[in-house]
């Protein structure tokens, strides 16, 4: 689905990404991990379209999208989350979730004012699909909530249950669970794994909770100074040596202090 | 020799002016930086509150005038700053006490800040021309030259003259002083990090004991300080007239953006860019060319201008959109990103 | 954000050109300081007690809730997202209105000083977010945690050198260039430059990988052994239960569930429905 | 018509329907009552409300710059000076001999200018070489220059007291209306192209300077509109005074009515003039809200709210904020070629940011940004004050200074009175953003 | 009846320190006219005064509207510029058909103006004064010059007039370059004008406002040592700025000469203002020619008066002074002709404009000294 190849982006001279390779399988729920500052954020940020590249290319489908913008990819049908939910505060949540689709005919103004009738049509079915989504993310009861008033793990689905308005291809969640209670976590994997399963929506995932990973992610990639460092199941890679001393550590070691 | 001749045209028309010119704006985008920097609102107000303080600096030179109180050859003007910098300190304070606080109270989004900005502007104004009318004021009283064009040809033999008034040198110099020790201040003193960290992060300087309003009010007193200083060297060296405190708002703005906004290194570079590049642009460089290439013939009429002077404020504009589109946070890292 | 924010929605703040939202803060630096009153005999060190409260004019946030730390002692506050786990924190550190309850700290009622003041009298808080200076050295971060003190503050400086030595070697590079490990490092450290009587850390682990995060918990362990009390909120539920002497569970601005670390971890409902099983 | 839903819901239901009615008493008070604070002539309080108009469409296109999108556009005063040019260029006569003395030259010295960005721009997206870029750019101003000059200098010689510029089309005036609408458009074009996509927004200070930038070409270049000469004349979509005072019925109708022929004249016109100000209005007023609320709307309001996620959500921000900046721009352009036409006159000199740049903004806030009626009812009453200040300042500081004794200080108070007009303004936008921080009519 | 007359006059701006005079003097006529009791079977005659700013179009036409409209005057004595004049002619007075008489608009564009027989001005063209002071110049043995000028329509008009006139005399104009008004500093336009060089810089400006920063920067930098100034800079405030240091530099502005100005100025005296102010007497001739027209077509009705204004101004019949409109008054009420004079020997040739006499003067230990007339 998703191909980097040699990937470099420097700011000024320090390389964030150095060359970093991989692949994402169509399908897949790949997990991204590795220890602050190893440049995930950076590669995602790269692939989705908000920062150029030093150099280096992406495919996707064998289709190069180096350095297109985000609202093209997301025509294209790739979509991301943010790390700090990216909500439309002042609106309400259905209004969050209509405000998705592309190729609405009335965001075209001069139809707003010659088309009044196709638009009424369309918006009858926008809300319908959105109040599916509700149902389906089992916050049917908020529709008319202002989306600034969730709380966080709310904002959270209503992150996901955006990405679900439209048929996306690949979505990219940064940090879903930062921050997240660990319980309202685990609801969050079940909703991913749905998608994954009824939907066929591929996923890639940056996480620092082993839990989650371990549930969710099939190959998971660990990055460290801008490369990629291993990549393997999960399994195997919590028991991989550099990994473990990278990223993983081997637990407390003042013990006994513990009281 | 008539290198000599070039060189002297070209202090005399495009050196001296614009050094003095891009001092006073340095002194303008100081204030301007240091407000936005952390008071974070771009004050539209700067203009028309430093027409404010030069005002006040013109009523008590002419009290000073007729105790007959001078510095001669030192403009009268500079003994009348420190209590005009007290009284727009005053002013701006209660400024900020009646408008600015509610809305830092409040948290306001820094755009109301700049809403309220536009209203104070109106105000100050008003007042202003209720103080001093909107007539063209001079009161410079001191010795109008350092160097005038006469005493230079004889001194030199040249052809050319050269004329540096005491009050580009003194606007200079005083530009100069006030930038070091603002710089020691920020830079090394207890009050100066206080108030590079609260422009760093309001809540967490407050967490660490500093108290905020001490730094609102101390940025307060020292963009009062720099501009009834650039107010009054600008009003020294061209006129007084309280619209021209409004129109220089625009080169102002534009120097600290220039230089990267939020940053003190950057309003100084930016001022005196600005500057230079306004009058270079505008310069007919056609007696400069005479003297250093005289073989070549621009033949007549040409005057080897770039740009007509009815332009030159464009010039600021146009460096400002260039400087931006290679430099988006302006030539010195400014807070914008 | 504050309600105000309402007022012009998001229009033109995002204008480089005319505001500068970088740093912005959310605490109402001009409120004045009550008089400190008397503690109650028996009191914890720090304690706030049957605290109401919500921001500004809302609805309350708070409702009854108590939250306590004991000299030399590690207290965690666990709970759902939206709990009011952040918010009973800032409720102690005088960050909003209290309609009911009291904090008291060393035996001296300190319910009507204001934040800076808190600050005096010996308290020390790391934010969940926004913990640190970022075009400031990270010398000069420390520097201003020592802002309140007159004395030499060198001897301190080197010693949080010593505990951080990550820190150590960037003592002249920008804190905002630093890995978010390492800033969260430099925060503690600014803290401990206050010499505080009482350390308050709000999710100092978030986002922060697995080997970072034992290394922090380390060091946490290590300063409360050497008697100074730490006050946490932790998402990293079950590892900070491990090193909790006593542990609050808030749900709804209410104590659900109080005990020490181990109790706790041993309750099954509370491991299902907080713990994340 | 659309009604003023989103106030309503706001506050009370009442709030528009009373701000607008203590509005119209005070036109009427204005026409009807003679003291020192109104005028008691019908003709003043007209042609108060017909520049309110004019402000108020000017107000609604800052209103969707900045209202819809929080898009700070400070450069108002160059919008109403595009717009202010299209009654010049298009519904004054031709000027006698500006053509053979060098039109066409001049026609082709702008295509080259355009041709020559054109090409630079082509040259760098194809070869990314800079000196090739450069060479293009110098290239093509010199070849500008060659043809541009003497063809200034022919048409400024032309005739160069009464004329000395190119002259119009002779078009219907009502046309140029639209022309403005295009020119202002054309220039935000630019300016968006420019200021949008630099990295971070900094449309504020660039819109700053493009205003100043705009008016002085309008001052200094005197091929296009006579430079601060001014142009006069310019034609009238309605009937002049003297006619209808020479037209016998109407001077026997308007006896009927009891009014002098004179007066009766100057209404008249003013009352065609506010039709047709009222009409242009009330068409962009619906347009601007069929498409608020529709899906248009709500993305606007999505990118409002959080572009970063708009961006994500497939909306092309920048494009959206260009359309929106155009589309403001435009309204400005209409309402400066009307105001041209309302004055009968093209006075470069007298655009001041102050008076057509942050009155306007005043304006906005305090009618309520966001909301279209809020920008009308803003627009209306703070023209009203601006003018009525003249009068009521000096009366309010009489007032003061009464008791004062008589002296230096005194006279220079009263001397300064017509200061007071800003001090007012000033006040009363620091009064509303205090007790009415979101305007006196409310977004929802 | 009671007639009123508007005053238009640019009492803020540029020129704010000649208009009051200029009020004075248009004042005076009407009050003894009023006295007179004998116009129009005694009606009396009353001033509204309005600011036209000289500068602000706008302004200028608004004021002219609110005096028309709402004070219902029957004929306006102004504008004072040029600019200004023009636009109120053209979109206030030509639309309601009032006459319009200005004592000191002096633009060549006001000539062959399209007024509708409305307009009328007790000042000369500059196209006469931009020939005076060509040949002034020229007198005074200098042979290039550079120009600066004001701007605006009187500025361009006189600048023009001048190189003509001048370049037409074998002198040569190395540069002819405008200034706006209100700068803080004109070092660049100095800048500009020294670089082309030239033995004089003449500064068709304004003298309260950038024709004396002009002077100033140029003193300053040492470009230029000697000025000519035109009536827009010949003003009591060149003395107070400059004092000696433009010792040698000269100009000229019209004014007339004879018994009917030293009549004038004293009765000036009399009434308390400065008659030797600019434009003083042109103001007390411009109200004084309105009203006897009024007189001679019996009617205030600008309609009607406008076809008679030049009747009284030029013969045949008995010359008219100063102080001695209620004898024309008489005169013409019996029937019989008048040649109005007034203070300025007014003498009215194409389109209804003064023909002109101008005083040459030159500056001499810092004072302004009147050196003759032409
Ligand atoms: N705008 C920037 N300017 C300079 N350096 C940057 C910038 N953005 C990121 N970096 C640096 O690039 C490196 C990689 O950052 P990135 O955010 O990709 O890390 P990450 O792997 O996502 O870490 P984390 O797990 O903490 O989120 C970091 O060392 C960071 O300091
Ligand atoms: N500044 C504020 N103004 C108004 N309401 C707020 C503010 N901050 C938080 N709240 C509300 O207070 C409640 C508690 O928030 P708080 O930040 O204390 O939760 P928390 O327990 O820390 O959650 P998390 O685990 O997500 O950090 C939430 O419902 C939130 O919406
Ligand atoms: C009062 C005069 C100096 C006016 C000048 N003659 C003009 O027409 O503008
Ligand atoms: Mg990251
Ligand atoms: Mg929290």
């Amino acid at each position: 689905m998703i191909r980097v190849e040699d990937l470099h982006r420097h700011f000024g001279g320090f390389r964030a990404v150095d060359g970093a390779s991989l692949t994402i399988e169509t399908g897949s729920i790949t997990g991204l991990i590795g220890p602050n500052g190893a440049g995930k954020s950076t590669l995602f940020n790269v692939i989705a379209g908000v920062l150029p590249p030093t150099s280096g290319r992406v495919f996707m489908d064998g289709e190069d999208i180096t350095g297109l913008p985000p609202h093209e990819l997301f025509h294209k049908g790739l979509l991301r989350t943010f790390q700090l939910a990216h909500e439309f505060s002042s609106m309400t949540v259905r209004e969050n979730l209509m405000m998705v689709p592309g190729a609405q005919s009335g965001e075209t103004i001069w139809k707003t004012w010659f088309q009044r009738g196709r638009i009424e049509r369309e918006e009858a079915e926008l809300r319908r699909k959105a109040d599916e989504v509700l149902d389906f993310l089992t916050i049917r009861h908020l529709t008319h909530e202002k989306a600034g008033n969730l709380s966080g793990g709310q904002k959270k689905l209503l992150e996901l249950g955006r990405t679900m308005m439209v048929d996306a291809k690949i979505v990219f969640l940064d940090e879903v669970g930062a921050g997240v209670n660990r319980t309202l976590l685990m609801t969050i994997a079940d909703a991913i794994i749905r998608l994954n399963r009824e939907r066929g929506y591929t996923f890639c995932v940056i996480e620092h909770d082993m839990d989650f990973i371990g549930k969710l992610c099939d190959p998971v990639i660990v990055m460290a100074e801008g490369k990629v460092l291993a990549q393997g199941s999960a399994r195997d890679i919590m028991q991989n040596e550099a990994v473990i001393e990278a990223y993983l550590g081997t637990g407390l070691k003042n013990k006994d202090m513990v009281g | 020799m008539d290198i000599l001749n070039g060189l002297v045209v070209f202090l005399n028309f495009v050196f001296i002016p614009a050094a003095a010119y891009g001092a006073q704006l340095a002194l303008g985008a100081l204030g301007v930086t240091l407000i936005y920097g952390i008071l974070r609102f771009s004050n539209f107000a700067h203009g028309d509150t430093m027409a404010f303080g030069t005002a006040i600096v013109i009523l008590l030179t002419w009290g000073l005038q007729a105790l007959g109180i001078s510095i001669q050859p030192l403009p009268t003007a500079l003994l009348a700053l420190v209590p005009a910098i007290a009284l727009t300190a005053l002013l701006v304070l209660a400024t900020d006490r009646l408008v600015y606080r509610f809305y830092r109270r409040q948290k306001a989004a820094p755009i109301i800040l700049v809403m309220a900005s536009v209203g104070v502007m109106f105000v100050m104004n008003g007042l202003t021309r209720l103080l001093i009318g909107v007539n063209e004021q001079r009161f410079d009283d001191g010795a109008r030259f350092i160097i005038d064009v006469r005493t230079f040809r004889e001194m030199t033999g040249l052809t050319e003259g050269l004329a540096l008034r005491s009050t580009q040198g003194l606007t200079v110099i005083l530009a100069f002083i006030t930038m070091i020790a603002l710089f020691w201040f920020l830079n090394r003193t207890r009050s100066g990090k206080a108030m590079r960290a609260y422009s760093d992060n309001e809540d967490l300087a407050l967490l660490s004991g500093i108290d905020p309003e001490r730094v609102v009010r101390l940025t307060w007193i020292i963009a009062a300080g720099l501009m009834v200083m650039a107010g009054t060297l600008y009003g020294l060296d061209k006129a007084f007239r309280p619209f021209n405190y409004f129109q220089i708002l625009l080169p102002i703005f534009a120097a600290a953006i220039v230089g990267g906004l939020g940053n003190p290194m950057g309003a100084i570079a930016g001022g005196f860019l600005v500057a230079f590049s306004e009058v270079a642009v505008t310069y007919p460089w056609v007696r400069v060319v005479g003297y250093v290439a005289p073989w070549y013939d621009p033949g007549p009429g040409n005057l080897m201008q770039l740009l007509g002077t009815e332009y030159k404020f464009a010039v600021s504009f146009v460096i400002l959109i260039v400087v931006l589109l290679f430099r988006p946070t302006g030539l010195f890292r400014g807070k914008s990103v | 954000m504050s309600d105000q924010d309402a007022v012009f929605g998001n229009r033109g703040n995002r204008d480089w050109s005319v505001v500068n939202t970088n740093g912005r803060g959310s605490i109402d630096g001009t409120r004045r300081s009550g008089p400190v009153g008397e503690g109650r005999a028996g009191d914890p060190f720090l304690i706030g007690e049957a605290m109401t409260g919500g921001y500004g004019s809302g609805p309350d946030i708070l409702h009854d809730c108590t939250i306590a730390v004991e000299q030399g002692q590690i207290a965690v506050i666990v709970g759902p997202n939206g709990a009011g786990k952040s918010t009973a924190m800032k409720a102690i550190f005088g960050m909003l209105h209290l309609r009911q309850g009291s904090v008291r700290l060393n035996g001296q009622d300190i319910t009507a000083l204001n934040p800076q003041d808190r600050v005096k009298a010996g308290m020390g808080f790391v934010p969940q977010v926004n913990n640190i200076f970022p075009s400031m050295t990270v010398e000069e971060n420390l520097e201003m945690g020592a802002y309140i003190r007159r004395d030499d503050f060198k001897a301190t400086m080197e010693q949080v050198y010593e505990l951080f030595p990550a820190v150590a070697a960037k003592r002249r590079q920008a804190a905002g260039e630093l890995s978010g490990g390492q800033r969260q490092q430099v925060a503690v450290g600014r803290a401990l430059m206050t010499q505080p009587k009482v350390l308050m850390l709000d999710e100092p682990t978030a986002g922060v990988s697995p080997i970072v995060m034992d290394e922090l918990f380390d060091r946490i362990i290590a300063i409360a052994r050497g008697g100074l009390p730490v006050l946490m909120v932790e998402q990293n539920a079950r590892q900070a239960m491990m090193i909790a002497d006593k542990a609050y569970v808030l749900v709804q601005g209410a104590n659900a569930h109080t005990g020490t670390g181990k109790e706790l971890m041993q309750n099954d409902e509370v491991r299902r429905t907080f713990l994340g099983g | 018509m659309a009604t003023n839903r989103q106030a309503a819901t706001a506050h009370s239901r009442w709030r528009a329907p009373i701000f607008f009615a203590i509005l119209a008493v005070l036109f009427v008070l204005e026409g009807t009552v003679r003291n020192s604070m109104f005028s008691g002539s019908w003709n003043t309080s007209l042609a108060i409300l017909n520049m309110g108009l004019i402000s108020a469409i000017t107000a609604l296109g800052v209103n969707m710059q900045w209202g819809y999108a929080g898009l700070f556009n400070v450069g108002v005063v160059g919008f109403l000076a595009m717009g202010a040019l299209a009654p010049v260029l298009i519904s004054l006569p031709p000027v006698e001999g500006a053509w053979e003395a060098g039109i066409p030259r001049l026609a082709l010295a702008l295509l080259v200018g355009l041709g020559t960005l054109a090409m630079a721009r082509l040259a760098w997206g194809r070869t990314r070489s800079g000196i090739l870029t450069l060479a293009v750019l110098i290239g093509g101003f010199l070849a500008y220059r060659w043809l541009f000059d003497p063809a200034v200098t022919a048409i400024e010689a032309n005739n160069p007291a009464r004329q000395g510029n190119i002259g119009g089309l002779g078009l219907p005036v009502l046309l140029s209306w639209v022309v403005g609408g295009v020119f202002a458009a054309a220039a935000a074009w630019a300016i968006g192209k420019v200021a949008l996509g630099l990295r971070s927004d900094y449309l504020a200070i660039a819109t700053l300077g493009i205003g100043e930038i705009i008016v002085a070409v309008l001052r200094n270049e005197e091929w296009l509109a006579r430079g601060v000469m001014n142009i006069t004349s310019i034609p009238r979509p309605v009937a002049y005074e003297i006619e209808l005072q020479r037209n016998l019925d109407f001077v026997e109708a308007a006896s009927r009515w009891g009014f002098g022929a004179a007066e009766a004249s100057g209404i008249w016109v003013k009352l065609s003039y506010m039709s047709l100000f009222l009409v242009v209005l009330l068409v962009i007023i619906l347009l601007a809200e069929l498409a608020l609320k529709s899906p248009w709307g709500r993305m606007m309001r999505a990118i409002r709210d959080n572009e970063t996620a708009a961006e994500a959500m497939g909306k092309d921000v920048t494009r959206r904020h260009l359309q929106v900046f155009i589309l403001g721009s435009a309204v400005i352009g209409v309402a400066g070629a009307m105001m041209v036409t309302l004055d009968g006159l093209l006075a470069p000199t007298s655009y001041n940011p102050l008076r057509y740049t942050f009155l306007i903004w005043v304006m906005v806030i305090v009618g309520g940004s966001g909301n279209n009626w809020g920008a009308v009812l803003g627009s209306v009453t703070i023209w009203f004050l601006w003018i009525k200040a003249e009068v009521w300042g000096p009366a309010l500081i009489a007032a003061m200074t009464s008791p004062m004794a008589d002296g230096p200080i005194k006279a220079h108070l009263l001397d300064s009175s017509p200061h007071m007009r800003f001090i007012a303004m000033g006040a009363v936008l620091l009064l509303v953003l205090r007790f009415a921080p979101r305007g006196l009519l409310p977004e929802k | 009846e009671d007639i009123k007359l508007g005053i238009s006059l640019g009492f803020t701006g540029p020129l704010e320190s000649m208009a009051p005079a200029m009020q004075q003097g248009a004042e005076m006529a009407m009050r003894e006219i009023s006295e007179s009791g004998l116009l129009l079977d005694g009606s009396t005659v009353t001033a509204v005064t309005g600011d036209s700013t000289c500068i602000d179009a706008a302004a200028a036409t608004a004021t002219v509207e609110r005096l028309i409209a709402s004070e219902n005057v029957r004929g306006i004595i102004g504008g004072m510029c040029s600019g200004e004049t023009i636009a109120s002619l053209e979109n206030v007075a030509k639309a309601n058909g009032i006459v319009m008489i200005s004592p000191s608009a002096t633009s060549p564009a006001l000539t062959d103006i399209e007024d509708d027989g409305l307009f009328f001005r007790t000042a000369p063209s500059d196209a006469r004064q931009g020939e005076v002071m060509a040949e002034i110049v020229q007198e005074r043995g200098i042979n290039s010059v550079a120009v600066t000028y004001t701007n605006n329509d009187y500025g361009k008009g006189l600048a023009d007039a001048f190189a003509a006139s001048f370049g037409e005399r074998g002198g040569s104009v190395t540069v002819n370059a405008a200034h706006d008004d209100g700068k803080a500093d004109y070092s660049a336009e100095v800048a500009a004008l020294a670089a082309a060089g030239g033995e004089a810089l003449v500064v068709v400006g304004y003298v309260d406002q950038g024709g004396s920063g002009v002077v100033r920067a140029a003193l300053d930098t040492g470009a230029f040592e000697t000025f000519v100034f035109p009536d827009g800079m010949v003003g009591a405030a060149l003395e107070t700025n400059f004092g000696t240091e433009i010792d040698g530099s000269f100009g000229q502005n019209p004014a007339g000469e004879g018994e009917g100005r030293d009549t004038f100025l004293s009765m000036a005296e009399e009434a308390g203002f400065d008659g030797s102010g600019a434009f003083s007497g042109e103001a007390y001739d411009a109200a004084a020619l309105m009203l006897l027209a009024m007189a001679k077509a019996g009617s205030s009705d600008p309609a009607v008066y406008k076809d008679h204004v030049m009747d009284v101004a030029n013969g045949p019949g008995e010359e008219i002074l100063p102080g001695q409109l209620a004898r024309a008054l008489e005169i013409i009420n019996e029937g019989g002709d008048v040649d109005y004079q007034g203070a300025t020997a007014v003498e009215l040739v194409g389109p209804g404009e003064s023909a002109g006499t101008f005083r040459e003067i030159q500056f001499t230990d810092g004072k302004i000294e009147v050196v003759g007339y032409r």
